[in-house]
Protein backbone atom coordinates (compact mmCIF):
# COMPACT_ATOMS: atom_id res chain seq x y z
CA UNK A 1 0.00 0.00 0.00
CA UNK A 2 1.49 3.40 -1.25
CA UNK A 3 -0.05 6.88 -0.89
CA UNK A 4 1.96 9.74 -2.30
CA UNK A 5 0.72 13.54 -2.39
CA UNK A 6 3.05 15.83 -4.46
CA UNK A 7 3.16 19.29 -6.31
CA UNK A 8 4.72 17.85 -9.02
CA UNK A 9 3.50 15.59 -12.07
CA UNK A 10 3.84 11.96 -12.09
CA UNK A 11 4.17 9.69 -15.52
CA UNK A 12 0.39 7.77 -14.84
CA UNK A 13 2.15 5.02 -17.21
CA UNK A 14 5.45 4.53 -15.45
CA UNK A 15 3.48 4.07 -11.57
CA UNK A 16 0.95 1.50 -13.75
CA UNK A 17 3.83 -0.49 -14.70
CA UNK A 18 6.15 0.03 -11.70
CA UNK A 19 2.76 -1.14 -9.67
CA UNK A 20 2.02 -4.17 -12.11
CA UNK A 21 6.04 -5.09 -11.55
CA UNK A 22 5.44 -5.44 -8.05
CA UNK A 23 2.83 -7.84 -7.63
CA UNK A 24 2.79 -11.36 -7.27
CA UNK A 25 0.49 -13.29 -9.23
CA UNK A 26 -2.76 -10.68 -8.58
CA UNK A 27 -4.03 -11.44 -12.12
CA UNK A 28 -6.10 -8.38 -12.04
CA UNK A 29 -4.87 -4.88 -11.78
CA UNK A 30 -7.30 -1.87 -12.25
CA UNK A 31 -5.95 2.09 -12.73
CA UNK A 32 -8.00 5.59 -12.28
CA UNK A 33 -6.72 8.36 -13.74
CA UNK A 34 -8.02 11.29 -13.53
CA UNK A 35 -7.31 14.69 -15.28
CA UNK A 36 -8.32 18.42 -15.38
CA UNK A 37 -10.82 19.15 -17.64
CA UNK A 38 -12.14 22.30 -18.56
CA UNK A 39 -16.04 22.60 -17.79
CA UNK A 40 -16.62 25.72 -18.76
CA UNK A 41 -14.58 26.40 -21.92
CA UNK A 42 -12.05 28.75 -20.54
CA UNK A 43 -10.02 27.10 -18.01
CA UNK A 44 -6.76 29.21 -17.71
CA UNK A 45 -5.80 26.57 -14.64
CA UNK A 46 -6.73 24.85 -11.73
CA UNK A 47 -4.83 25.35 -8.42
CA UNK A 48 -5.57 22.88 -5.52
CA UNK A 49 -5.04 22.94 -1.80
CA UNK A 50 -4.86 20.76 0.49
CA UNK A 51 -4.35 20.14 4.75
CA UNK A 52 -0.80 18.88 5.08
CA UNK A 53 -0.20 16.06 7.52
CA UNK A 54 -4.30 15.12 6.76
CA UNK A 55 -4.41 15.08 3.46
CA UNK A 56 -1.61 11.73 4.14
CA UNK A 57 -3.94 10.38 6.93
CA UNK A 58 -7.27 10.26 5.32
CA UNK A 59 -5.85 8.83 2.37
CA UNK A 60 -4.08 6.08 3.83
CA UNK A 61 -7.40 5.77 6.17
CA UNK A 62 -9.02 5.14 2.22
CA UNK A 63 -6.50 2.75 1.20
CA UNK A 64 -6.17 0.66 4.23
CA UNK A 65 -10.29 0.59 4.61
CA UNK A 66 -10.06 -1.10 0.77
CA UNK A 67 -7.68 -3.60 1.53
CA UNK A 68 -9.70 -3.99 4.68
CA UNK A 69 -13.01 -4.89 2.15
CA UNK A 70 -11.31 -6.46 -0.93
CA UNK A 71 -9.19 -9.54 -1.26
CA UNK A 72 -6.06 -6.72 -2.44
CA UNK A 73 -2.57 -7.38 -3.33
CA UNK A 74 -1.97 -3.88 -3.27
CA UNK A 75 -3.11 -0.17 -3.42
CA UNK A 76 -1.58 2.70 -4.95
CA UNK A 77 -2.90 6.50 -4.11
CA UNK A 78 -0.92 9.82 -5.87
CA UNK A 79 -2.79 13.30 -5.75
CA UNK A 80 -1.29 16.50 -6.58
CA UNK A 81 -1.77 20.00 -5.24
CA UNK A 82 -1.19 23.25 -6.30
CA UNK A 83 -1.18 24.95 -10.33
CA UNK A 84 -2.60 22.41 -12.60
CA UNK A 85 -3.20 22.94 -16.69
CA UNK A 86 -6.14 21.78 -18.50
CA UNK A 87 -5.29 18.04 -19.99
CA UNK A 88 -2.94 17.52 -16.66
CA UNK A 89 -3.01 14.83 -14.36
CA UNK A 90 -4.60 15.66 -11.26
CA UNK A 91 -4.30 11.95 -9.57
CA UNK A 92 -4.44 8.61 -9.91
CA UNK A 93 -5.45 5.03 -8.05
CA UNK A 94 -4.45 1.31 -8.92
CA UNK A 95 -5.40 -1.79 -7.28
CA UNK A 96 -4.36 -5.12 -7.67
CA UNK A 97 -6.34 -8.42 -6.56
CA UNK A 98 -6.85 -12.10 -8.07
CA UNK A 99 -9.82 -11.19 -9.29
CA UNK A 100 -11.17 -8.28 -11.59
CA UNK A 101 -14.42 -7.93 -9.23
CA UNK A 102 -12.51 -7.21 -6.51
CA UNK A 103 -10.10 -4.35 -8.29
CA UNK A 104 -13.05 -2.85 -10.16
CA UNK A 105 -15.11 -2.52 -6.96
CA UNK A 106 -11.96 -1.15 -4.81
CA UNK A 107 -10.82 1.21 -7.29
CA UNK A 108 -14.12 2.75 -7.39
CA UNK A 109 -14.37 2.82 -4.27
CA UNK A 110 -11.50 4.46 -3.22
CA UNK A 111 -12.62 7.30 -6.24
CA UNK A 112 -15.84 7.96 -4.08
CA UNK A 113 -13.66 8.21 -0.58
CA UNK A 114 -10.97 10.51 -2.32
CA UNK A 115 -13.71 12.90 -4.16
CA UNK A 116 -15.64 13.50 -0.56
CA UNK A 117 -13.46 12.49 2.36
CA UNK A 118 -9.83 13.52 1.55
CA UNK A 119 -8.80 17.53 1.95
CA UNK A 120 -8.29 18.92 -1.01
CA UNK A 121 -9.95 22.12 -2.81
CA UNK A 122 -10.27 22.57 -6.19
CA UNK A 123 -10.38 26.90 -7.15
CA UNK A 124 -10.85 27.36 -10.93
CA UNK A 125 -9.31 30.35 -13.07
CA UNK A 126 -11.35 30.74 -16.01
CA UNK A 127 -10.77 34.51 -18.27
CA UNK A 128 -13.37 35.83 -16.47
CA UNK A 129 -13.74 34.04 -12.74
CA UNK A 130 -11.97 32.31 -10.15
CA UNK A 131 -13.90 30.50 -8.23
CA UNK A 132 -13.41 27.07 -5.57
CA UNK A 133 -15.42 24.27 -7.25
CA UNK A 134 -18.84 23.59 -5.31
CA UNK A 135 -19.09 19.83 -3.67
CA UNK A 136 -21.79 17.91 -6.18
CA UNK A 137 -24.69 16.03 -3.88
CA UNK A 138 -24.00 13.21 -6.59
CA UNK A 139 -20.10 12.23 -4.86
CA UNK A 140 -21.86 12.75 -1.44
CA UNK A 141 -24.89 10.60 -2.49
CA UNK A 142 -22.44 8.17 -4.37
CA UNK A 143 -21.04 7.37 -0.80
CA UNK A 144 -24.20 5.96 0.31
CA UNK A 145 -23.82 3.07 -2.33
CA UNK A 146 -20.49 1.50 -0.29
CA UNK A 147 -22.41 1.74 3.31
CA UNK A 148 -24.14 -1.45 3.17
CA UNK A 149 -23.21 -5.43 2.05
CA UNK B 1 -4.74 25.51 19.89
CA UNK B 2 -3.88 25.60 16.77
CA UNK B 3 -6.92 26.60 13.87
CA UNK B 4 -6.66 26.40 10.49
CA UNK B 5 -8.99 27.67 7.63
CA UNK B 6 -9.02 26.01 4.24
CA UNK B 7 -10.21 27.26 0.90
CA UNK B 8 -12.72 29.87 0.58
CA UNK B 9 -12.97 29.89 4.61
CA UNK B 10 -9.58 30.93 4.87
CA UNK B 11 -10.01 33.68 2.15
CA UNK B 12 -12.84 35.15 3.82
CA UNK B 13 -11.31 34.87 6.97
CA UNK B 14 -7.95 36.21 5.53
CA UNK B 15 -5.53 33.99 7.36
CA UNK B 16 -4.94 30.41 6.87
CA UNK B 17 -4.12 29.50 10.81
CA UNK B 18 -3.73 31.03 13.98
CA UNK B 19 -2.93 30.03 18.26
CA UNK B 20 -6.44 29.93 19.73
CA UNK B 21 -6.76 30.48 23.65
CA UNK B 22 -10.43 28.75 24.27
CA UNK B 23 -11.79 27.34 27.60
CA UNK B 24 -14.44 26.17 24.49
CA UNK B 25 -15.24 21.86 24.97
CA UNK B 26 -16.91 21.41 21.66
CA UNK B 27 -16.19 22.91 18.15
CA UNK B 28 -19.33 25.16 18.38
CA UNK B 29 -18.37 26.49 21.46
CA UNK B 30 -15.12 27.43 19.67
CA UNK B 31 -17.46 28.82 16.29
CA UNK B 32 -19.25 30.90 19.13
CA UNK B 33 -16.12 32.32 20.05
CA UNK B 34 -15.00 33.07 16.34
CA UNK B 35 -17.97 34.37 15.50
CA UNK B 36 -18.17 37.18 18.20
CA UNK B 37 -14.40 38.45 17.15
CA UNK B 38 -15.02 40.31 14.02
CA UNK B 39 -17.53 40.38 11.08
CA UNK B 40 -15.50 38.45 8.72
CA UNK B 41 -15.47 35.57 11.20
CA UNK B 42 -19.23 36.08 11.60
CA UNK B 43 -19.37 35.42 8.02
CA UNK B 44 -17.16 32.67 7.27
CA UNK B 45 -19.38 30.65 10.04
CA UNK B 46 -22.75 32.28 9.10
CA UNK B 47 -23.84 28.61 7.18
CA UNK B 48 -22.11 25.74 9.32
CA UNK B 49 -24.44 23.41 6.74
CA UNK B 50 -21.75 24.65 3.96
CA UNK B 51 -18.64 23.84 6.51
CA UNK B 52 -16.72 20.53 7.67
CA UNK B 53 -14.81 20.62 10.19
CA UNK B 54 -11.48 18.57 11.41
CA UNK B 55 -10.03 17.88 14.95
CA UNK B 56 -6.56 16.85 15.20
CA UNK B 57 -6.75 15.88 11.45
CA UNK B 58 -9.67 13.77 11.90
CA UNK B 59 -12.80 15.09 10.60
CA UNK B 60 -15.85 14.93 12.86
CA UNK B 61 -18.64 16.94 13.67
CA UNK B 62 -19.97 20.60 15.03
CA UNK B 63 -20.87 18.61 18.92
CA UNK B 64 -16.99 17.14 18.77
CA UNK B 65 -14.88 18.09 21.90
CA UNK B 66 -12.35 19.58 21.71
CA UNK B 67 -10.48 19.35 25.45
CA UNK B 68 -7.43 18.57 24.83
CA UNK B 69 -7.19 19.00 21.03
CA UNK B 70 -3.84 20.49 19.57
CA UNK B 71 -5.25 21.61 16.13
CA UNK B 72 -8.37 22.23 14.76
CA UNK B 73 -9.46 23.01 11.05
CA UNK B 74 -12.76 24.47 9.16
CA UNK B 75 -13.19 24.11 5.19
CA UNK B 76 -15.57 23.99 2.84
CA UNK B 77 -16.68 20.30 1.71
CA UNK B 78 -14.11 18.51 0.13
CA UNK B 79 -13.43 18.47 -3.72
CA UNK B 80 -10.78 16.06 -4.62
CA UNK B 81 -10.38 13.75 -7.17
CA UNK C 1 -12.06 3.37 -30.72
CA UNK C 2 -9.05 0.75 -31.16
CA UNK C 3 -8.99 -2.99 -31.09
CA UNK C 4 -5.93 -4.69 -31.15
CA UNK C 5 -5.29 -8.53 -30.83
CA UNK C 6 -1.67 -9.53 -31.19
CA UNK C 7 0.95 -12.09 -30.29
CA UNK C 8 3.76 -10.29 -28.89
CA UNK C 9 3.90 -8.73 -25.49
CA UNK C 10 2.54 -4.92 -25.09
CA UNK C 11 3.90 -2.33 -22.77
CA UNK C 12 0.60 -1.28 -20.58
CA UNK C 13 2.07 1.78 -19.55
CA UNK C 14 3.06 2.98 -22.72
CA UNK C 15 -0.23 1.96 -23.87
CA UNK C 16 -2.11 4.09 -20.81
CA UNK C 17 0.12 6.89 -22.18
CA UNK C 18 -0.71 7.31 -25.67
CA UNK C 19 -4.65 6.39 -25.04
CA UNK C 20 -4.56 9.23 -22.47
CA UNK C 21 -2.61 11.69 -24.87
CA UNK C 22 -4.90 11.37 -27.10
CA UNK C 23 -7.97 12.29 -25.18
CA UNK C 24 -9.21 15.89 -25.09
CA UNK C 25 -11.30 17.01 -21.84
CA UNK C 26 -11.82 13.69 -20.89
CA UNK C 27 -11.70 13.84 -16.78
CA UNK C 28 -12.03 10.19 -16.25
CA UNK C 29 -9.39 7.96 -17.51
CA UNK C 30 -10.19 3.97 -16.31
CA UNK C 31 -7.75 0.80 -17.36
CA UNK C 32 -7.96 -2.74 -16.90
CA UNK C 33 -4.84 -4.95 -17.51
CA UNK C 34 -5.18 -9.01 -16.72
CA UNK C 35 -2.11 -10.87 -15.94
CA UNK C 36 -1.21 -14.77 -16.41
CA UNK C 37 -1.92 -15.66 -12.62
CA UNK C 38 -0.38 -19.14 -11.31
CA UNK C 39 -3.74 -20.64 -9.87
CA UNK C 40 -2.44 -24.07 -8.93
CA UNK C 41 0.95 -23.32 -7.90
CA UNK C 42 2.87 -25.00 -11.07
CA UNK C 43 1.79 -23.09 -14.01
CA UNK C 44 4.64 -23.17 -16.90
CA UNK C 45 3.13 -21.05 -19.49
CA UNK C 46 -0.39 -20.35 -20.41
CA UNK C 47 -1.44 -20.79 -24.57
CA UNK C 48 -4.41 -18.77 -25.56
CA UNK C 49 -6.03 -19.82 -29.00
CA UNK C 50 -8.17 -17.97 -31.00
CA UNK C 51 -10.76 -17.19 -33.85
CA UNK C 52 -9.13 -14.76 -36.39
CA UNK C 53 -11.65 -12.44 -37.74
CA UNK C 54 -14.10 -13.62 -35.59
CA UNK C 55 -11.93 -12.37 -32.54
CA UNK C 56 -11.71 -8.24 -34.41
CA UNK C 57 -15.17 -8.56 -35.10
CA UNK C 58 -16.38 -9.68 -31.60
CA UNK C 59 -13.80 -7.13 -29.92
CA UNK C 60 -14.96 -4.24 -31.86
CA UNK C 61 -18.82 -5.06 -31.67
CA UNK C 62 -18.35 -5.21 -27.42
CA UNK C 63 -16.32 -2.03 -27.43
CA UNK C 64 -18.88 -0.36 -29.79
CA UNK C 65 -21.41 -1.49 -28.33
CA UNK C 66 -19.92 0.10 -24.91
CA UNK C 67 -19.49 4.01 -26.97
CA UNK C 68 -23.27 3.26 -27.54
CA UNK C 69 -24.24 2.96 -23.90
CA UNK C 70 -22.18 5.12 -21.73
CA UNK C 71 -20.56 8.62 -22.64
CA UNK C 72 -17.36 7.71 -23.75
CA UNK C 73 -14.42 9.66 -25.24
CA UNK C 74 -12.58 6.59 -26.69
CA UNK C 75 -12.27 2.88 -25.96
CA UNK C 76 -8.77 0.57 -26.44
CA UNK C 77 -8.76 -3.07 -26.76
CA UNK C 78 -5.65 -5.16 -26.14
CA UNK C 79 -5.87 -8.92 -26.32
CA UNK C 80 -2.54 -11.54 -26.68
CA UNK C 81 -2.63 -15.03 -28.01
CA UNK C 82 -0.15 -17.67 -28.43
CA UNK C 83 1.95 -18.39 -25.14
CA UNK C 84 2.56 -16.61 -22.16
CA UNK C 85 4.65 -17.18 -19.05
CA UNK C 86 3.20 -16.56 -14.94
CA UNK C 87 3.11 -12.73 -14.72
CA UNK C 88 2.72 -11.46 -18.33
CA UNK C 89 0.59 -9.29 -19.16
CA UNK C 90 -2.12 -11.13 -21.25
CA UNK C 91 -4.91 -7.85 -21.89
CA UNK C 92 -5.60 -4.36 -21.20
CA UNK C 93 -8.87 -2.02 -21.65
CA UNK C 94 -8.91 1.84 -21.27
CA UNK C 95 -12.06 4.07 -21.41
CA UNK C 96 -11.89 7.63 -21.50
CA UNK C 97 -14.69 9.69 -20.24
CA UNK C 98 -15.65 13.25 -18.78
CA UNK C 99 -17.21 11.21 -15.86
CA UNK C 100 -15.44 8.57 -14.10
CA UNK C 101 -18.59 6.88 -13.07
CA UNK C 102 -19.11 6.48 -16.84
CA UNK C 103 -15.31 5.16 -17.55
CA UNK C 104 -15.60 2.64 -14.61
CA UNK C 105 -19.17 1.20 -15.86
CA UNK C 106 -17.98 0.70 -19.43
CA UNK C 107 -14.31 -0.74 -18.29
CA UNK C 108 -16.61 -3.05 -16.16
CA UNK C 109 -18.83 -3.82 -18.98
CA UNK C 110 -16.00 -4.43 -21.44
CA UNK C 111 -14.20 -7.13 -19.29
CA UNK C 112 -17.47 -9.36 -18.41
CA UNK C 113 -18.25 -9.49 -22.14
CA UNK C 114 -14.86 -9.70 -23.31
CA UNK C 115 -14.49 -12.65 -21.17
CA UNK C 116 -17.20 -14.68 -22.26
CA UNK C 117 -18.35 -13.41 -25.52
CA UNK C 118 -14.81 -13.07 -27.08
CA UNK C 119 -13.16 -16.50 -29.25
CA UNK C 120 -10.08 -16.91 -26.90
CA UNK C 121 -9.38 -20.06 -25.03
CA UNK C 122 -6.65 -20.55 -22.54
CA UNK C 123 -5.08 -23.86 -21.98
CA UNK C 124 -2.87 -24.23 -18.90
CA UNK C 125 0.00 -26.74 -19.00
CA UNK C 126 1.61 -27.70 -15.37
CA UNK C 127 4.11 -29.90 -14.27
CA UNK C 128 1.51 -32.42 -14.46
CA UNK C 129 -1.47 -31.27 -16.59
CA UNK C 130 -2.26 -29.56 -20.20
CA UNK C 131 -5.91 -28.61 -19.60
CA UNK C 132 -8.24 -25.99 -21.31
CA UNK C 133 -9.34 -23.60 -18.83
CA UNK C 134 -13.53 -24.13 -18.00
CA UNK C 135 -15.67 -21.42 -17.93
CA UNK C 136 -17.08 -20.64 -14.89
CA UNK C 137 -20.42 -20.17 -14.43
CA UNK C 138 -20.23 -16.49 -12.62
CA UNK C 139 -18.45 -15.34 -15.72
CA UNK C 140 -21.40 -16.12 -17.83
CA UNK C 141 -23.87 -14.80 -14.63
CA UNK C 142 -21.93 -11.74 -14.94
CA UNK C 143 -23.30 -10.60 -18.05
CA UNK C 144 -26.83 -10.51 -16.68
CA UNK C 145 -25.88 -7.49 -14.62
CA UNK C 146 -25.86 -5.19 -18.03
CA UNK C 147 -29.33 -6.50 -19.87
CA UNK C 148 -31.60 -3.89 -17.68
CA UNK C 149 -30.93 -0.47 -16.81
CA UNK D 1 -18.52 -25.06 -46.66
CA UNK D 2 -15.70 -24.17 -44.21
CA UNK D 3 -16.40 -26.04 -40.79
CA UNK D 4 -13.95 -24.64 -37.95
CA UNK D 5 -12.77 -26.22 -34.73
CA UNK D 6 -11.11 -24.67 -31.64
CA UNK D 7 -9.67 -26.06 -28.39
CA UNK D 8 -11.02 -29.10 -27.51
CA UNK D 9 -13.08 -29.46 -30.48
CA UNK D 10 -10.59 -29.25 -32.43
CA UNK D 11 -8.49 -31.68 -30.33
CA UNK D 12 -10.85 -34.26 -30.18
CA UNK D 13 -11.87 -33.76 -33.69
CA UNK D 14 -8.27 -33.80 -34.35
CA UNK D 15 -8.36 -31.33 -37.12
CA UNK D 16 -8.79 -26.97 -36.71
CA UNK D 17 -10.94 -26.68 -40.01
CA UNK D 18 -12.07 -28.59 -42.85
CA UNK D 19 -14.61 -28.21 -46.20
CA UNK D 20 -17.86 -29.61 -46.08
CA UNK D 21 -20.85 -30.14 -48.58
CA UNK D 22 -23.65 -30.42 -47.21
CA UNK D 23 -27.73 -30.15 -47.51
CA UNK D 24 -28.76 -29.39 -44.03
CA UNK D 25 -30.27 -26.34 -43.29
CA UNK D 26 -29.75 -25.38 -39.78
CA UNK D 27 -26.65 -25.73 -37.53
CA UNK D 28 -28.52 -29.09 -35.87
CA UNK D 29 -28.69 -30.54 -39.06
CA UNK D 30 -24.69 -29.56 -39.59
CA UNK D 31 -24.20 -31.78 -36.74
CA UNK D 32 -26.20 -34.63 -37.10
CA UNK D 33 -24.36 -35.22 -40.28
CA UNK D 34 -21.14 -35.26 -38.34
CA UNK D 35 -21.83 -36.92 -35.35
CA UNK D 36 -22.82 -39.81 -38.13
CA UNK D 37 -19.76 -39.53 -39.44
CA UNK D 38 -17.32 -40.84 -37.50
CA UNK D 39 -16.51 -41.94 -33.31
CA UNK D 40 -14.18 -39.48 -33.03
CA UNK D 41 -17.43 -36.51 -34.54
CA UNK D 42 -19.68 -38.41 -32.50
CA UNK D 43 -17.82 -38.11 -29.31
CA UNK D 44 -16.86 -34.01 -29.27
CA UNK D 45 -20.82 -33.28 -30.51
CA UNK D 46 -22.11 -35.92 -27.47
CA UNK D 47 -22.79 -32.82 -25.03
CA UNK D 48 -24.53 -30.07 -27.25
CA UNK D 49 -24.53 -27.90 -23.73
CA UNK D 50 -20.78 -27.79 -23.83
CA UNK D 51 -20.46 -26.38 -27.29
CA UNK D 52 -21.06 -22.79 -28.76
CA UNK D 53 -21.20 -22.02 -32.61
CA UNK D 54 -20.89 -19.33 -34.48
CA UNK D 55 -21.78 -18.96 -38.15
CA UNK D 56 -20.01 -16.31 -40.46
CA UNK D 57 -17.94 -15.45 -37.07
CA UNK D 58 -21.33 -14.43 -35.14
CA UNK D 59 -22.10 -16.47 -32.31
CA UNK D 60 -25.73 -17.89 -32.61
CA UNK D 61 -27.36 -21.43 -31.54
CA UNK D 62 -28.03 -24.71 -33.05
CA UNK D 63 -31.13 -23.59 -34.27
CA UNK D 64 -29.50 -21.17 -36.34
CA UNK D 65 -30.65 -21.78 -40.55
CA UNK D 66 -26.80 -22.31 -42.15
CA UNK D 67 -28.10 -21.73 -45.62
CA UNK D 68 -25.94 -19.41 -47.76
CA UNK D 69 -22.75 -19.80 -44.91
CA UNK D 70 -19.53 -20.00 -45.88
CA UNK D 71 -18.17 -20.76 -42.60
CA UNK D 72 -19.54 -22.44 -39.36
CA UNK D 73 -17.08 -23.21 -36.15
CA UNK D 74 -17.61 -25.20 -32.89
CA UNK D 75 -15.94 -24.24 -29.64
CA UNK D 76 -16.14 -24.42 -25.92
CA UNK D 77 -17.23 -21.33 -23.96
CA UNK D 78 -14.90 -18.75 -24.17
CA UNK D 79 -12.27 -18.17 -21.70
CA UNK D 80 -10.69 -14.49 -22.52
CA UNK D 81 -9.65 -11.58 -20.59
Amino acid sequence: MRVIVQKGPFDGGSELNSFTAAQSNMGAIVSFTGIVRDVSAGLKHMDIEHYPGMTERALEKIASDAMVRWDLGDVLVIHRYGRMQPEDSIMMVATASKHRKDAFEAADFLMDFLKSRAPFWKKEQTLTSDDWVASKQEDEDALKRWSHS
Amino acid sequence: MDVLYFAWVRERIGLPKEAVETDAKTVMGLVEELRAREERYALAFSDLSALRVAVDQDLTDFDASITGAREVAFFPPMTGG
